[in-house]
C-alpha cells in the first residue's frame, strides 16, 4: 500500500462537473451535492444545459454543466470559479476550461479525446497534449475513465454501451476520494433508483467504488482535500431548486388559506418544472391545468379565482407578454391571482435557457391605463418558498394580482433549505361572503386594505356582475367621469396600502453612511457576498435587498436618504434604477450585466469597490 | 354536477335590473329572453348560474341576468369558463359569445373548450358582423361583403362554426334562430342538459350593420323550404308541405322529393354519427339549414376528469401533508 | 316685418348639438363645422358618442354630441364650455345641461319633452317648466321642432318619420341664422348627398330654410352673433380628424418611401376609422388586412416589412397589450414596423369611448427583456398626419419598429388642416440591399445611424435568417454572454440614435425661468392655450411639447435645468413625469386628470397657476 | 405567381452551412433532407423560397435551410407569412410548425390561414409531444398519455389537425410520415404546385420524448394493413395484398374483403368532394389511416384576391394622388 496522501483542511471548494448531455452530469452534480450536504456542508448548486435537447453527442452545444460549491461556512452562490473540473469529454473540455481557477485541479476523462472526439469538439489537436503548458495553469489528471469502468465491469452481465454509461459514477466516485465524502449516500440511492434490477445496481455501485479506489490506489494525486461541517442550526435540511421551493410555496400558500390551487400554466424554459413538480402533488388538492397558451392559462387560473380557488399562472418573458391583457382584467375585477415570471433573457424569444433580470418594467407597467400590481421577488433557490407563500397572501389579502418574479438562476440552482415546520407557518385568513347584509356592492371596500369582498358563484342572493369596464361600486357599467377617477385611484391607493404589511426593510450594514447598493431578486447570494466580503475592510458600504418592488417598502427613502450614494447592480440595463431614481428623486447609480450569466462575487466586489 | 331539487322560477327572475343597452330591434332580446325562460323552465338554482361572456354586443348579456356573470376579454370567455368550472365542477357555467368574439379572436379557445369536453353550454350569437365596433364584416360575414373596413368587398371566405365545432369533436352541437323562440328554449334546454360542451349556433338578427341577414333561410315565407328541422332518429323530411327529404348518394346527401323515394332510402338524423353530423353542418347551396340538434354524442368531460384525477390521488395517497411534502425523499436532519 | 335684430360681433363662439343618437347630431355639427370654416372661421370640434351602438331611443345613454369652437382667432381646442347648446331631446339636456356656461344660450326641441321622453330621461317632472330659475341661468329658447318642420314640409310627400328625421336640418338652419352663417354648403351637401332621391333633397333644404326663417321671423330671440374670419395664411383648407389625418400620413410615409403600405389591424374603438379610411384609398397600393386578432395583425405587418412592404398595424391598450410578444421580434430582428396605440380610458376594457394618456409606459416598457423602441406622440389631430409620416420615417431608417401615440380625443376630434402640397414633402429614402459584396451579415450596422440593411426576400444570393433568439452579426442563433450583451447595448444605442434627426426643441415663452410645463400627446391644444393664457399676465411660466417620447430629445436636459419647477399635466395617474424624473433627476410634478375627459383650458390655467 | 424557368438545382444547394442542433435519430432530419429534395426538384429560385416558422424543435427548420428562413413566434409562423406573401405574392411560402406550435398556441392562426386559402404550404411536425420544452403532451398525444407534466395521465382529448383543416376549408389537405422518403418528397412537391393553402401533417418521430408514437402505423411491419395510400379517382384498396377496401355503409366507411365486394361498390378517392374528405380526415380506430392527398380543391386565394383588389381599384380610379386624397371633398382655399 501506498504512504497516505496528505488530506489538506479548506474552507470551502467549487467543482464543476461537466459532459455530454447524455453523460448524466446533472446527476451526478446532484449526487455529489446531496452527499455534501448530508456530511453538513452548506451547499450552493447552477446547472447549466444548453439550450437544445440533445444536440449531436460529443459536439459543444451538447455540453452539459453542473456546479456546486460547498463549504463550513454559510454560502449563498454557487461559487464564481470551479477549484476544481471535472471534464467528461473533449467539448467539455473545451467550453468550461476558461472557467477553471488558475491553479485548479483538471480532471479530464482520457478517453473521450480521440480523434472524432476532437474533431467533433471542434479541436485540430488535442489540447491535454500541450500537457506542459497546461501544467504550469492548472494540476491536471487525465484518467483513462471509459477504460477503467469497462474494466472494472467485465464480470457485470451488461452491454459494453450500458457499462460505459457508467462512467459518470466512476467520476463521482473519485470526486469522493479527492474530497473525502462518504459513499453511502450515493449507493443508497443506486439502491432505490435501480429497485429489481440488480445489474444496473451492481454496476453502478462499482463503478463508484472503482472511481474512489483509483483516487485511493493510483499515486497520481498530489492531495486530498477535507471540507468541515458547516456550523449549522439544528434541524431537517434538504435541497431544493428554487422551481421546487416555488411549487411547494404555492401549495403552501394555498393550503394555509385553505383553498384549492388551481394552477393553469403553458409550458416555457425555464418556468415548466413548475409544473412538473405541481402536477406530481394532487393530493393536496392541486389542479393543475396545461392550457393551450399562455392567454388560456392565466383566463383559467382568473376563472378559477372567481370561482374561490387560489388561481395561479406562470410563465417567462415571452409569454408574460401574452398575459399582460389578462392581468388588466384581474386588477379591474379585484380577484386574486399569482402570475409567476421566471425571467430568462431577452427580448423576443431571446436566451430561452440563460438568466437576466429584464423583466421588472414589464411586470411593473406592462399593461394598458392605470394598472397598479403588487411585484415581488424571490431572491434565491430556497427563498422562492417564501416568495410563493407571500405573493399568495397579498393576493388573498388585497383581492389582486400579484407578480412574482424569479429568474432561470435561481429556478434551477439549489441551496440548502432548512425544511420549516409546517404547523409554524401562518395562515392566510380569507373569508368568503356568504349572506346578503342589505344592499350588496361588489366594489365595496375594507377600510384598512381598501379590498373588496370575495363572493363565489353559487352564494344565494349574491350574483353579481363582474366587467374589464369601468365599474361603479355596485359593480355596474359606469362611464362617469368622477366614478373613474375615483376608482382608479381607489386601485392604486389599495395596491399602496399592501406596503403596510410589510417587514421592516433590512439594512446590512450600517444604516447611513457612503455608500448603499440596492439589489433585488436572483442577485441576492452573489451582491451579498460581496458587500459582505467588502465590509471585511471597511463599513462605509451598506446593502438593502428588496422583496418589495411594488409598492416599495414605507421606509426606503428614509433609508436612501441616509447615505451619499445609491448603487444598483443588476442583470439587465437598469430597471429598478429608474424606479429608484423616479421615486427619491436621487442620482442612483447602476451596475449592469447582460451576459445571460449571474453576477460573480469578485466582479461584484470589484465594481462595488470603485464607488467607495 | 350534483343534482340538485328544481326549483320553481318564473322567467323574470333571472332579470337584472339593469336597462337592456341593445338597438331597438336586436336580435339580442329575444335570445335573453329564452335563455331566461329556459333557466326558469330548467328550474336549477340560479346562483349556481354563470354567464361568462367576452366582448361584443353580445357578449354585454350577463350584464342582464340576475345570474352570475362575468364579462370577461374578447375571445377569452372559454379560458375563464373553463378555470371556473374545473375549479367547481358544481356551477352550470354559460359562454355567450360573438362570431368576431367566438371566431375571430377566441377561435383557439373556443376549439380547444370542444376537444377538451368542458360541461358548459356555449351560445354563439352570430350575427355575420361586428357590432359593438360598428360593422366591419366577421369571418361568418359572406365574402365579397361591403361593409365600413371593406368598401370594395371583403376577400376572406367565411368559417362555418358547425364544421369547426364537429371538427374539434364537440359533442353537442345545435343549431337555432332569433324569431323562433320556442325553438331557442327547447334547443337551449337541451344543451343545458348534455353533460359537456354544448355548442348552440343562433342566427342572429343585427338590425343596425346587417339587417336581414338570416332572411333567405328564416323567414317565414321560405323557412319550411329552407330549412331542416332534425329530430333524433327521425328521416330527414322538409318543405312547407313536407314533401321534400334528404337521401345519400355515395358521399352526397341530395334532395329528393318525398314521392320519389321509399322510405329507407331517407336519411335518418343520427346525432351520434359523426359522420353524418359533419354532412350536416357542411349543408349549403340546394341543401336546407338544418336546425335543432346536430350532434349529441357522450364522452367523459374535462372538469369532471380533472376532478376525478384529484380524488383519485387523494384515494391513493392520502390527503397531502405538508410536512412530508417539504421533508421530500433526501432530507436530514442536523442535531 | 319686423324690426332687425341687433347683431354681435364676437370673437369666438363654442356650440353643442346633442340628441338622440339616431338625430343625426354628428352630422349637423359636422354641417356646422364645415360652414363655418369655409365662412374663414378657424374651427376645432369634439364629438363624443355614447358607447352603445343605439341604446333605447330618448334614453340617456344613447345621448350623443358634438361641439365646435369657432373663432376668428385661432383656436386650438374644442372649448372648455358651451356658448350655446342645442339639445334635442330631453335625456340630451340632462346630460349636457350642466356643461351650458352660465349666460349660455339653451335651445331645446320642445317637442321632445313629452311624457314618455320625460320618463325615458328618468325625470319625474319636466325640468323646463321650472323656467324662471332656468332663465336666471340661461337665455332659453324652447322651440318645437318637431312640430314646426312637419309644417314646413306638408306639401312634401314624404312619410311623417322621414319628415321628423329632417329635424336637425331645422336645428342646424336656426343656428345659422343666429351665428349669420350661410346656408350655401349645406344645401350643396344635401344635393350630393341625396343625389336621385329629389324628395330626401327638397325636405331636408326646406327644413333648413324652415330653421333660418324661424330665427329671422319670430321675435323671440334677443341677439343674433357674427364671427369675423380668422387671419389665414393663403392656402387651401380643410377640416380633418385625428384618424383621417393619421391615415393620410402613413400613405404619404409609404409614398414618400416609395413602398406598399401593407396595413394589418383588428377592429378596436377608437382605432378603426384608420381602417376604414385606408381601405377606401387601395389605389397607392394600400393593401388592408382585417386580421382574426392583434397579434396576427402585427405579425402580418411584420411579415409584410420583411418582405419589403411598409408594415404598419393599429390598436388600442387592450390589443396594444396582444401586440408586445411581437414588439420585442420586431425589434431583435430589427425591420421597420409601425404601431400606432389610440389610447383610451383603461385598465383593461375601460372605457372604450372616452380618451386617456395612460399608455405610454405600456409604451416605452412594455416587452419583456431589453427592447428599446422609439415612441413618439401626436399633439392634434392635424398634427396626427405629420406624427403618422414621422412614425414612417423613424421606422424605415432606423430598421426599427416604432410607437405612435395617438388618443381617442385627436382621434375623433378635427380641426383646421392648412393642406400641404405633397410635393413640399420630403422623401424617405430607402435603399434595399440587392447584391452580395463580400460576406454578407445581416447585423452588420450603419455608422452613424447603427441600423441593418433591409433585404427583401427575392434577392438572389442574400438568404439569411431572421429569429427572435439572440444572435451575431450573422444572424446565426448565438448564446455567447459578450455577444448578447453586445447586442443588447446596440439596439439600444441605435434607439438612442434615433434622437439625433430631432429638430430643436421648441419652448413657448422664456428659455429659463420659473415654471416649465412639459406636455406630451394629445393634450397640447389645451395646455398651449392656457399657457398662452397665463403669459399675458406673466412670463413665469414656459412650455414644450414633446413629439419624442423615447428617446427624449438630446436637449430637454439643458432646458429642464433652466427651471425652477417642472409641471407635468398629463390625462393619467403620472406617466411621462416618472419618465422625466428618472432621466433628469429632477423633482417634476404632476397634474393628473383621469376622467376619461380632455383637459379644460380653465382648469388648466387655474392649476399651472397654482405653481407660480 | 410568376412562372419562372425551371432552375437546375442540388439537394444541397438548399443546405445552409449551419450545425444540425436536432437530437441524433429525430424524425426532422428526414423531413428536412425531403424538403430540400423537393425544392431541387421543383428547380423554383431558391431565394424566392421563405421559410417562415414558430418556435419548437421543428421550428428551427428554416436555420439549416439556404433560403430566406424566418424563425418567429411561437404560433405565429402563419401571421408572418400572410404578410410576406400579400406583400409579395411572387414569393414562395412555407410554414413549418409543430404540433404545439400549430395546434395549441397558434390553433387560431392556422385555422384563419386554411379559410383564407393563403397560398403556401404548411408543413405540420406532428410528434405528438411537446419536444423543445422537454417533453410534455400536445394536443395531438392521446388521452392519458403519462408525461412530465401528465405524471398521472393527460386528459385533454387530442385533436385531428386534418379534420379542422377541411371544416376550416383548406384547399390542399395531405399526410405523410418522416420514415418514407419518397412519399415525403412526392407530397411536398404536390402541395407546393397546388395553388392555394397546402397543409401537409408529417408523422415525425421524436426519439427522445415520444419514441415509436407511430409504430402501430406507420412500421414497415404493419404499414400495408394500417394505412391507406390515396389516389384521385382511384378505389381505395389497401392492405399487405391488397385484399382490403374501402366501402360506404350509409353514412359510415367500413373495410371489406376486396372478395367479397364488387368494384362499384368500393369507394373512389375523390379529393374534390369535401364529404368524402371529412370522412377520411376521421378515419380512425379499425380504419387505415389515410396517406397521401386526401383533399384538393381550386378556389380563389387570399393573397391573390388582396392583390387582385387594389389592381383593379388603381385600374378604376388611377394611381392615387397625394394632392387629391388630401384636399378630399370640402377643401377650399383663403386667398
Ligand atoms: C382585445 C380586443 N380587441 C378588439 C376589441 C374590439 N371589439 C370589441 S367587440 C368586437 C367584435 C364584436 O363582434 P362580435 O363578437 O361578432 O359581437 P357582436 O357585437 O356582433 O355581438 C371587437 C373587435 C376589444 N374589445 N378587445
Ligand atoms: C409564447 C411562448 N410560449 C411558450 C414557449 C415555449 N415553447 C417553445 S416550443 C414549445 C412547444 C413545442 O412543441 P411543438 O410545437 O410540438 O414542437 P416540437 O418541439 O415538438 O417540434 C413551447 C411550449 C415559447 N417559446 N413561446
Ligand atoms: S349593433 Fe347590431 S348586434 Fe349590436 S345591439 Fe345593435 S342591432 Fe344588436
Ligand atoms: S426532442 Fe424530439 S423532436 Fe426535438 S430534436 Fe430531439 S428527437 Fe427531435
Ligand atoms: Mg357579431
Ligand atoms: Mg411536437
Amino acid at each position: 500500500m501506498n504512504a497516505p496522501i496528505e488530506t489538506i483542511s479548506i474552507d470551502n471548494a467549487v467543482i464543476r462537473f461537466c459532459g455530454d448531455s447524455g453523460d448524466g452530469m446533472q446527476l451526478t452534480g446532484n449526487q455529489f451535492t446531496d452527499t455534501s450536504a448530508i456530511a453538513g456542508n452548506d451547499i450552493s448548486t447552477f446547472p447549466d444545459f444548453p439550450a437544445e435537447i440533445r444536440a449531436p453527442a460529443g459536439t459543444t452545444s451538447g455540453v452539459s454543466g453542473f456546479q456546486v460549491n460547498f463549504s463550513s461556512n454559510a454560502v449563498e452562490t454557487p461559487g464564481d470559479q470551479p477549484d476544481a473540473l471535472v471534464a467528461m469529454n473533449a467539448a467539455a473540455y473545451k467550453i468550461n476550461i476558461e472557467d477553471l481557477k488558475k491553479g485548479g485541479v483538471l480532471i479530464v476523462n482520457s478517453d473521450s479525446f480521440g480523434k472524432i472526439d476532437l474533431r467533433k469538439a471542434g479541436y485540430e489537436s488535442n489540447p491535454l497534449e500541450d500537457n506542459i503548458a497546461l501544467n504550469e495553469e492548472y494540476e491536471v489528471y487525465e484518467v483513462p475513465m471509459t477504460s477503467l469502468v469497462q474494466e472494472a465491469l467485465k464480470d457485470v452481465e451488461l452491454k459494453p454501451a450500458n457499462k460505459k454509461r457508467c462512467k459518470n459514477f466512476f467520476a463521482l466516485g473519485l470526486m469522493y476520494w479527492v474530497y473525502d465524502r462518504p459513499l453511502s449516500h450515493s449507493e443508497d440511492w443506486v439502491k432505490n433508483k435501480f429497485k429489481g434490477k440488480d445489474l444496473l445496481i451492481e454496476a453502478n455501485t462499482k463503478a463508484l467504488h472503482a472511481g474512489y479506489n483509483y483516487g485511493e490506489t493510483c499515486e497520481i494525486f498530489n492531495s486530498r482535500f477535507n471540507i468541515e461541517k458547516t456550523e449549522m442550526e439544528k434541524g431537517l435540511y434538504r435541497q431544493v431548486t428554487g422551481n421546487t421551493a416555488l411549487a411547494y410555496g404555492l401549495i403552501t400558500g394555498a393550503q394555509k388559506a385553505n383553498l384549492d390551487l388551481l394552477y393553469a400554466t403553458y409550458p416555457i424554459t425555464p418556468a415548466s418544472d413548475i409544473l412538473h413538480e405541481l402536477a406530481a402533488h394532487k393530493n393536496f388538492g392541486v389542479k393543475t391545468v396545461q392550457a393551450e397558451d399562455e392567454i388560456a392559462s392565466i383566463g383559467i387560473a382568473l376563472g378559477a379565482s372567481y370561482a374561490g380557488s387560489l388561481g395561479v399562472t406562470a410563465s417567462s418573458g415571452p409569454g408574460i407578454c401574452l398575459k399582460t391583457e389578462f392581468m388588466g382584467l384581474a386588477l379591474i375585477t379585484e380577484l386574486p391571482l399569482v402570475i409567476v415570471d421566471v425571467q430568462r433573457g431577452g427580448p423576443s424569444t431571446g436566451l430561452p435557457t440563460k438568466t437576466e433580470q429584464s423583466d421588472l418594467l414589464l411586470a411593473l407597467y406592462g399593461r394598458n391605463g392605470e394598472g397598479p400590481v403588487p411585484v415581488i421577488a424571490a431572491k434565491s433557490p430556497v427563498d422562492c418558498f417564501e416568495a410563493a407563500y407571500e405573493a399568495s397572501r397579498i393576493a388573498l389579502e388585497f383581492m389582486t394580482p400579484v407578480i412574482l418574479l424569479s429568474d432561470g438562476y435561481i429556478a434551477n440552482s439549489s441551496d440548502l433549505w432548512k425544511i420549516p415546520n409546517a404547523e409554524d407557518i401562518a395562515d392566510i385568513p380569507v373569508k368568503f361572503k356568504t349572506e346578503l347584509d342589505g344592499q350588496y356592492l361588489p366594489y365595496k371596500r375594507d377600510a384598512e386594505k381598501l379590498s373588496r369582498e370575495w363572493v363565489k358563484p353559487g352564494t344565494p342572493d349574491l350574483q353579481h356582475l363582474l366587467t374589464g369596464l369601468e365599474k361603479d361600486e355596485a359593480g355596474n357599467i359606469c362611464y362617469d367621469a368622477k366614478n373613474h377617477s375615483d376608482m382608479c385611484k381607489a386601485r392604486q391607493a389599495k395596491v399602496d396600502a399592501v406596503a403596510k404589511t410589510y417587514p421592516k426593510t433590512e439594512i446590512y450594514g450600517k444604516g447611513s453612511g457612503k455608500v448603499l447598493v440596492i439589489g433585488w431578486g436572483g442577485t441576492f447570494g452573489n451582491l451579498h457576498t460581496a458587500v459582505t466580503e467588502i465590509q471585511k475592510e471597511t463599513d462605509d458600504i451598506s446593502y438593502v435587498h428588496l422583496r418589495y418592488i411594488n409598492p416599495l417598502p414605507n421606509d426606503l427613502g428614509d433609508i436612501i436618504s441616509q447615505f451619499d450614494e445609491i448603487v444598483v447592480p443588476e442583470l439587465n440595463l437598469g430597471q429598478l434604477v429608474k424606479v429608484i431614481r423616479d421615486k427619491y428623486v436621487v442620482d442612483a447609480k447602476s451596475i449592469n450585466k447582460i451576459e445571460g450569466k449571474p453576477f460573480k462575487v469578485a466582479e461584484m466586489i470589484e465594481q462595488l469597490k470603485s464607488f467607495l | 354536477m350534483t343534482e340538485l331539487p328544481k326549483r320553481d322560477y318564473k322567467k323574470s327572475d333571472f332579470n337584472s335590473s339593469r336597462d337592456v343597452k341593445w338597438c331597438p330591434g336586436c336580435g339580442d332580446y329575444a335570445i335573453l329572453a329564452a335563455v331566461q325562460k329556459a333557466m326558469a323552465e330548467l328550474g336549477r338554482p340560479k346562483e349556481n348560474q354563470v354567464v361568462v361572456s367576452g366582448i361584443g354586443c353580445s357578449s354585454r348579456f350577463p350584464a342582464y341576468m340576475d345570474t352570475f356573470g362575468f364579462h370577461s376579454l374578447h375571445g377569452r370567455a372559454p379560458t375563464v369558463a373553463t378555470g371556473v368550472k374545473v375549479a367547481n365542477p358544481d356551477l352550470d357555467v354559460w359562454i355567450v359569445t360573438g362570431d368576431g368574439d367566438g371566431f375571430s379572436i377566441g377561435g383557439n379557445h373556443i376549439m380547444h373548450a370542444f376537444r377538451r369536453n368542458l360541461d358548459c353550454v356555449i351560445l354563439l350569437f352570430n350575427n355575420r358582423i361586428y357590432g359593438l365596433t360598428k360593422g366591419q364584416y366577421s369571418p361568418t360575414s359572406e365574402t365579397e361583403k361591403v361593409t365600413k373596413s371593406s368598401p370594395y368587398g371583403s376577400i376572406d371566405a367565411p368559417i362555418n362554426p358547425l364544421q369547426v365545432a364537429i371538427a374539434s369533436n364537440a359533442s353537442f352541437v345545435a343549431r337555432t334562430y332569433d324569431i323562433n323562440p320556442k325553438h331557442m328554449v327547447e334547443t337551449f334546454k337541451a344543451a343545458r342538459l348534455h353533460k359537456g360542451v354544448s355548442f348552440v349556433e343562433i342566427f342572429q338578427n343585427c338590425v343596425i350593420f346587417n339587417d336581414g341577414a338570416f332572411d333567405d333561410v328564416i323567414d317565414r315565407k321560405v323557412r319550411a323550404d329552407s330549412t331542416l328541422e332534425l329530430q333524433a332518429g327521425e328521416p330527414m323530411i322538409f318543405g312547407a308541405e313536407k314533401e321534400k327529404c334528404i337521401v345519400l348518394d355515395g358521399f352526397n346527401p341530395i334532395v329528393k322529393n318525398l314521392s320519389d323515394v321509399s322510405e329507407d332510402q331517407i336519411a335518418k338524423h343520427d346525432p351520434e354519427n359523426v359522420h353524418a353530423s359533419q354532412l350536416l353542418a357542411h349543408f349549403a347551396n340546394e341543401l336546407p339549414t338544418p336546425m335543432g340538434v346536430i350532434r349529441k354524442v357522450d364522452r367523459p368531460t374535462y372538469d369532471g376528469a380533472v376532478n376525478a384525477q384529484v380524488d383519485e390521488v387523494v384515494n391513493k395517497k392520502g390527503k397531502g401533508s405538508l410536512n412530508e411534502l417539504f421533508r421530500g425523499k433526501a432530507a436530514w436532519t442536523v442535531d
